[in-house]
């Protein structure tokens, strides 16, 4: 049984895809980053993202709850307080949980990487509320009112979404391959042990990974809450996260443009999935995409299989 | 060795006398089974039955995904799905078919495995094929999705328009069996723990075991030495598969209802940590950590809420503690010969302390399992104290793992107290409580992590469970000591 | 008589590109039966490449293997392995928490009988079996001077008894023709004079056919009856070691420059 | 000999999923008079348990209580702990009955079906309970259900309105009403007083409330000549409802039903909003949380659902009752789970006056001869099939807060 679509009720659909595609790129690149230099899953990167929501809805509703900020100047403030909130977590996250487990068999770390995942969004119901869920109030969101082109509705806050998400993208393709840190980066991820002998501080280039990874996914995390406005969970970043990895694995995870595209064609395809009248279907989607890119294409669509014996 | 015992068996057993103890012990396996059932279970409760039960399900689920992870190196999240399967697949047979005076229960019920486990080993040939061309993390991902893949497929089986092939599975309330076919008993559970652990531990006798766990050691190796890898990990997740769906078809049948929200990703992250736990490759390992984790998180389950002043004052004891053992400092007094008497003192203490505990549980109304379990803990940390009476020399590890919990504690019950007294804590935590749920959690997540970073192939490693291995692992300590000195 | 025999591998202008790159190019030769051939050439010359190929890790981009009169290419490495063609790796790779009797022992797994359920169910005829394979691997361990070490953990060994149990590995599989990738890597000269004389043994006393890749010249020059030196992924010399020895090109490409 | 191992397995499921094949098969005739139910359970009397169940000895009566005080399903859970509990306290304070105590045990459920069971097993066997009062969600309740039923405990749900909760047996019983009634009640409203005419329908595929809602509302609005434009589904945990409901815009439709909890709802709101959907919503009782205010923003306001009681009604049940909880725990129920499950509580309070002797048996026969039983939700009987036979309210949700517009009388819907 397809939905059946006129022309508009496809650009508008395509329109949801690309805003959910950027949170979805905004995350995978994390997952792409840190897979690149140190190919470790960060399962705990989509709990990142829920601490970036949670950071938003504090900021706003209870730290400057009673503080006349002027609106724009709010969501600024929010989107400095996850990013910086999210750096700073992922910093403790590499230090504590993976860095002594540098030279450890992969699946240690992946196990460790699962730990750490389960630990923030337990130990997280501790200090967040949960009970009842919190949401950011509507209030604070100043771009909800809608844009019209012809008979399309785009939200305001879409778009600035969007303008956000390719700033930062950008901010983040000039620094991997125009300052000598990005170099290093790319570096590390080409091979890891030389750039260790070539002079390279590796623990550096990791801490930054993290850093600006988390940074991005901490944004992801304010900018969905602001927009959407849901209810907020320790569970909020489960699936985001389970889809940006795939989003990451199908553009070839550890090739940041890659990830971009890969999490966008996941968003219109989610996307695809509900205005065709599947929306049950909608989380299993993610991982058939997954199970599909791995059989015929392990690398990703523009990721290299090498192997070595 | 396995393997050398494995040929002592042959020399001691011509094929004939083979036979004769194959049958023996069949036997007894049969006759200890119907004793339990006729003896032993009419006299136990609804829930001691319930604890036994989910404890030897998680365990024999724990020890065929042990056949997958474990063994044969192939990391699988998606255990949880093939349970599903098999419990879905028996739940669905009986509800249609199931008539009481077609054949006797347990001749329905063998049939109704079958069928779950050709199901499940179909799901299993599968999800197995991506690991021809998936290592490590990638499968993992690959099969956590397909666990969820089968939730959201089977949430949507209600028999309405959306449903695919119009098939009634109940969607996301529950395939619920009719009245009587709740045919599984405690004993045919029982049976299935036994059997799951003899194929696992038979193979690992043979050189068709060697093949797998050479897989898990070096895939390219074990493919130049002309072992079919595809051939082996295909089957690993086949036979892993069957015996989760047996599991699931035998807890269905127990149950009287399946439905989705039972065979969520979570339930394929415990098992994963019970095989982690356990040690990855050892058969009983897994097995007693899916017995005791199942164990613990039903004891744990109506906890009243923990005051956040005490666990904070636990937790930055701990971490203090920690930091001063990792100086070594601490570590070398603990372990210095002169010091011996007071070590020993220290874990006879300990000892009584444990004992004195167990004691008051059997004093206090709860399932007779939890007692049992707790004796059993009890005899294991004994046994582990006085491993190669090591005491003397340096404190083995489980002592010294037992004591360090004992002083964090200690320590942290006045620091509860003064903290109670500090008005900007007063001010910050105050009579927040938190929920034991979260903090079990919490703790667990906190286990799994230092697991990996302390002893990363889990707690018996590569190893079988055995009282010499017990000695060897326990007193470790005192051989490292003994090599510095 | 010998050269009336015919080859029990051999290879025709195998190549291999790795996208622009040509690890190997148009490269030839024949192994006869009983054979100690070298395979020798500076570094990244392609001959690990080469034996990659031809246990079927990679699939040559062109060319022919023949072994044993029919080619292998396409075929998986376990079913080359089930031809008659074991290996050794460079870098060591060994069932490092298995020990070392079960590490040859999944070398002689190749030859079992028994079906899986016989293992499940541990009838006899699979307890059986287990022991034959373990006491011919015990034969096995006994000939390399390992069998004290039976029950040590493989990974716990050290480095030059890791190089002889991988060959030991490789020699369960009863092969035909066995390809040792830089055996003398790492070790002292003492090691590798023992080395040399197990590999001449395990050809004077079974037979046994052997491609060597060496970079110790002394070891090859030592047992190799025949060269086939790559560089750059091309063959410049072929022939037995007195003429390789004095082979200008050869020299040229060790010592980089012309003589 | 590979081959032939490989052969047989591929023979081996196409075998079983012909098996399988066949189930379905033979499921979907017998299953058809009942669709939305699992398999073939379909009841037509209720049968009385055959066991004796638990009798209380000494001076304390004890009653168990499950609830989700952990997981999804927290907030709910949470305010049933502390209904039931008042519930329990007023009546020791009263002097109890008969100079015994009653002791309420509560054991947490996670939200989970399986530890609900474990946990009903708990308070049956190892407890003793007379009584099991309690899960607030359908799908927690069935295996409870199924436990107390063989071993002839009476329980009584608290919020599990799917129908064929107490068609597990004589021993169930509950203190809301169903979705059946409840489906038809806002199919009614709908009709009759929101005047709509082609409604769309958003329901959340992970709940067997939503679901369940879901078809009686599709069923009793077709009946009274209303049309069904679209139906678009989500899983609780979604957070991005847009596609679904430009969907949903693309069909005009002039109303939207709702059966989903409150944490999706309002989000729903939300989005709705920003599609430029402009048309009323109205929904079932897993809408009840102030929550959804916030959560909701402008979208919600204007929107309709049905609930059990309001805390603003005037009747004095429910002025006590309010008061007295804000007494006790610092602040008025947050949903209308309190007052259920304090009234469920009740129910078997109130059966325990009544019977000779304290065990189970009786106190079964006494809970279904509960007639014109004064609760906090209404006065009502509970129904020959177990169900409480009492009215709806209908709340409309405004700037600050409900307000409650109408009240539909208890009918039966035949289908």
């Amino acid at each position: 049984m397809l939905a059946t679509l006129s022309f508009e009720g496809l650009a508008q659909q395509f329109i949801y895809g690309i805003q959910l595609g950027a949170i979805y790129a905004l995350i995978a690149l994390g997952y792409t980053m840190v897979y690149g230099v140190l190919k470790l899953i960060n399962f705990a990167h989509g709990d990142v993202y829920m601490v970036g929501a949670y950071l938003a809805y504090y900021t706003c509703s209870v730290w400057l709850a009673g503080v006349a900020v002027e609106p724009h100047l709010m969501l600024v403030i929010m989107l400095l307080v996850s990013m910086c909130g999210c750096a700073l977590l992922g910093l403790l996250i590499e230090r504590i949980a993976y860095r002594p487990l540098r030279s450890a068999p992969r699946i240690s770390v992946l196990i460790t990487a699962i730990g750490v995942s389960l630990f923030i969004e337990y130990a997280g119901k501790l200090f967040f509320q949960t009970s009842p869920q919190p949401s950011i109030k509507e209030s604070v969101n100043v771009f909800k009112d809608q844009i019209h082109l012809g008979r399309l509705e785009i939200a305001q806050s879409a778009l600035i979404v969007l303008i956000t998400t390719v700033v930062l993208m950008c901010l983040l393709w000039y620094f991997v391959t125009r300052t000598a840190m990005g170099r290093a980066m790319r570096a590390v991820s080409h091979d890891f042990n030389t750039a260790a002998l070539m002079g390279i501080s590796v623990d550096k280039v990791i801490t930054i990974t993290f850093l600006i990874g988390s940074a991005l996914a901490g944004a992801g995390g304010m900018m969905q809450a602001t927009s959407v406005g849901t209810p907020l969970s320790t569970f909020y970043g489960l699936m985001p996260g389970v889809k940006a990895f795939v989003a990451a694995v199908l553009g070839g995870i550890g090739n940041i443009p890659g990830a971009v595209t890969g999490a966008m064609i996941m968003a219109m395809a989610e996307t695809a999935v509900k205005a065709f009248g599947y929306s049950n279907y909608t989380d299993a989607v993610a991982f058939i995409i997954l199970i599909g890119i791995l059989l015929l294409r392990p690398g990703g669509l523009f990721g290299a299989v090498t192997e070595k014996v | 060795m396995p393997l050398e015992a494995a040929a002592l068996t042959h020399q001691r057993f011509s094929s004939g006398k083979f036979w004769l103890v194959r049958i023996v012990s069949i036997a007894l396996l049969v006759g200890i089974a119907c004793l339990f059932q006729f003896a032993a279970v009419p006299h136990m409760g609804i829930y001691d039955k319930r604890l036994l039960i989910s404890a030897m399900t998680f365990a024999s689920l724990a020890v065929s995904l042990n056949l997958i992870n474990g063994v044969t190196g192939q990391f699988s999240m998606g255990h949880a799905g093939f349970y599903m399967i098999g419990a879905y697949t028996g739940a669905k047979l009986t509800t249609t078919f199931y008539d009481r005076h077609l054949m006797p229960d347990y001749a329905w019920l063998l049939a109704v495995i079958c069928g779950g486990a050709v199901m499940s080993a179909f799901a299993g040939f599968i999800v197995g094929l991506p690991s021809l061309r998936l290592r490590g993390d990638y499968l993992a991902i690959v099969t956590l999705g397909f666990g969820e893949i089968l939730r959201v497929v089977v949430n949507n089986q209600d028999g309405g328009d959306k449903s695919l092939f119009g098939l009634n599975l109940g969607g996301s309330y529950a395939l619920d069996m009719p009245r009587g076919s709740r045919i599984s008993e405690l004993a045919y559970i029982f049976v299935f723990l036994v059997i799951t652990i003899a194929i696992c531990r038979n193979l690992l006798k043979t050189a068709h075991g060697l093949a797998f766990l050479s897989i898990r050691e070096d895939e390219t190796a074990a493919e130049a030495t002309g072992i079919n890898t595809t051939k082996f990990k295909v089957t690993a997740f086949v036979i892993g598969a069957a015996l989760a769906g047996i599991a699931g078809v035998l807890m269905a049948h127990y149950n009287g209802s399946v439905t989705p929200n039972d065979y969520t990703m979570d339930v394929s992250f415990l098992l994963v940590t019970m095989v982690v736990m356990g040690g990855t490759g050892s058969i009983t390992g897994a097995a007693l950590a899916g017995i005791s984790l199942k164990l613990l998180e039903e004891s744990l389950r109506s906890v009243p809420d923990i005051p956040a002043v005490n666990l904070w004052a636990a937790v930055v004891v701990a971490i203090l503690f920690a930091a001063v053992l990792k100086r070594g400092g601490l570590g070398r007094v603990l372990n210095a010969p002169a010091l011996a008497v007071v070590r020993i003192v220290i874990a006879e203490l300990t000892l009584l302390l444990i004992a004195y505990m167990v004691f008051k549980l059997w004093h206090t109304q709860m399932s007779i399992v939890f007692k049992v379990a707790a004796s059993l803990v009890f005899l294991g940390c004994a046994a582990a104290f006085h491993a190669r009476d090591n005491v003397r020399k340096a404190l083995p590890t489980f002592g010294y793992l037992v004591t360090c919990v004992a002083v964090v504690l200690l320590i942290s019950i006045p620091l509860a107290s003064a903290f109670h007294k500090l008005p900007l804590l007063q001010k910050l935590i105050g009579d927040t409580t938190y929920k034991a749920t979260d903090v079990r959690w919490a703790f667990f997540a906190t286990a799994l992590v230092i697991t990996m970073l302390v002893r990363s192939q889990g707690l018996f490693g590569h190893h079988e469970f055995s009282w010499s291995f017990l000695g060897r692992s326990f007193g470790k300590r005192s051989e490292t000591v003994e090599a510095s000195a | 008589m010998k050269e009336t025999q015919t080859p029990i591998l051999s290879i025709e202008n195998l190549t291999i590109r790795f996208g622009g790159l040509v690890a190997v190019n148009d490269v030839s030769f024949d192994i006869l039966p009983s054979e100690l051939f070298g395979l020798i050439g500076p570094n990244g010359a392609g001959k690990t490449t080469c034996f990659n190929m031809i246990t079927g890790v990679y699939r040559p981009t062109a060319g022919e293997i023949r072994f044993q009169g029919s080619s292998i290419i396409g075929l998986r490495p376990s079913l080359i392995a089930a031809r008659g063609i074991a290996r050794t790796f460079q870098n060591i790779r060994l069932f490092g928490a298995l020990s070392v009797l079960e590490n040859v022992i999944v070398g002689g797994f190749l030859r079992r009988k028994t079906t899986l359920f016989e293992s499940m169910t541990l009838l006899p005829s699979a307890i059986k079996e287990t022991s034959q394979f373990a006491s011919a691997a015990m034969a096995l361990l006994e000939m390399f001077d390992l069998a004290d070490l039976a029950d040590t953990r493989s990974a716990d060994l050290p480095y030059g008894k890791q190089r002889r149990l991988e060959i030991a590995r490789a020699m369960a599989t009863s092969p035909r023709l066995l390809l040792l990738d830089e055996p003398a890597a790492g070790m002292n000269p003492q090691e590798s004079e023992e080395l040399m004389r197990d590999i001449k043994r395990l050809r004077d006393e079974f037979g046994q056919t052997i491609l060597l890749i060496e970079h110790d010249m002394k070891v090859v020059m030592g047992v190799c009856e025949k060269i086939v030196v790559l560089d750059y992924g091309a063959e410049i010399a072929q022939g037995p070691p007195e003429k390789i020895r004095n082979d200008p090109k050869v020299i040229e490409a060790y010592l980089g420059e012309p003589v | 000999m590979k081959m032939t191992r490989i052969t047989s397995l591929w023979i081996s499921a196409v075998f079983g999923l012909m098996i399988l094949g066949c189930g379905c098969g033979g499921g979907s005739k017998d299953g058809s008079s009942n669709e939305g139910t699992g398999g073939g359970t379909a009841l037509k009397g209720r049968e009385l348990p055959t066991e004796p169940g638990n009798s209380a000895e000494g001076d304390t009566i004890k009653i168990g209580m499950i609830a989700s005080l952990n997981g999804e399903q927290q907030p709910w859970g949470v305010d049933s702990q502390k209904g039931g509990q008042l519930a329990v306290d007023e009546f020791n304070a009263a002097g109890g009955v008969n100079g015994k105590k009653v002791e309420l045990i509560v054991e947490d459920t996670n939200s989970k079906p399986e530890q609900s069971k474990t946990a009903t097993e708990k308070l049956v066997g190892e407890d003793k309970v007379l009584a099991v009062v309690g899960e607030v969600s359908s799908g927690n309740t069935l295996p409870a259900a199924k436990v107390c039923q063989e071993v002839g405990v009476p329980i009584v749900a608290v919020g599990a309105t799917r129908i064929d909760v107490t068609q597990q047996g004589g021993a169930v019983f509950r203190a809301c009403f169903t979705d059946d009634f409840q489906g038809a009640a806002m199919a009614k409203f709908a009709y009759e007083d929101l005047k709509l005419r082609n409604v769309a329908m958003l329901t959340d595929k992970k709940l067997p409330y939503s679901t369940g809602l879901s078809d009686v509302f599709r069923k009793a609005f077709e009946s009274m000549g209303g049309k069904i434009v679209d139906e678009e589904f989500y899983e609780s945990g979604n957070i991005d409802f847009k596609p679904q409901l430009s969907n949903i815009k693309s069909k005009n439709p002039d109303g939207l039903f709702c059966s989903g909890y409150f944490t999706e709802v309002g989000p729903i709101a939300r989005q709705k909003e920003a599609v430029g959907l402009n048309v009323p919503m109205f929904g079932g009782d897993g809408w009840d949380s102030t929550q959804l205010l916030s959560s909701g923003g402008s979208g919600i306001i204007g929107g309709y659902f049905a609930n059990h009681y309001h805390n603003s009604e005037k009747r004095p049940e429910v002025q006590e009752f309010v008061k007295n909880f804000q007494a006790k725990y610092g602040a008025p129920p947050a949903t209308a789970m309190g007052a259920l499950a304090y009234d469920a509580t009740k129910i078997v309070l109130e059966a325990l006056k009544r019977v000779k002797e304290y065990n189970s048996k009786e106190l079964l026969t006494e809970i279904a001869n509960t007639k014109g039983f004064h609760g906090v939700s209404g006065t009502f009987d509970i129904g020959p099939d177990g169900n409480a036979q009492k009215p709806i309210l209908v709340l409309q949700v405004q700037k600050n807060g409900f307000v409650p517009v109408k009240q539909i009388p208890f009918f039966v819907f035949q289908k």
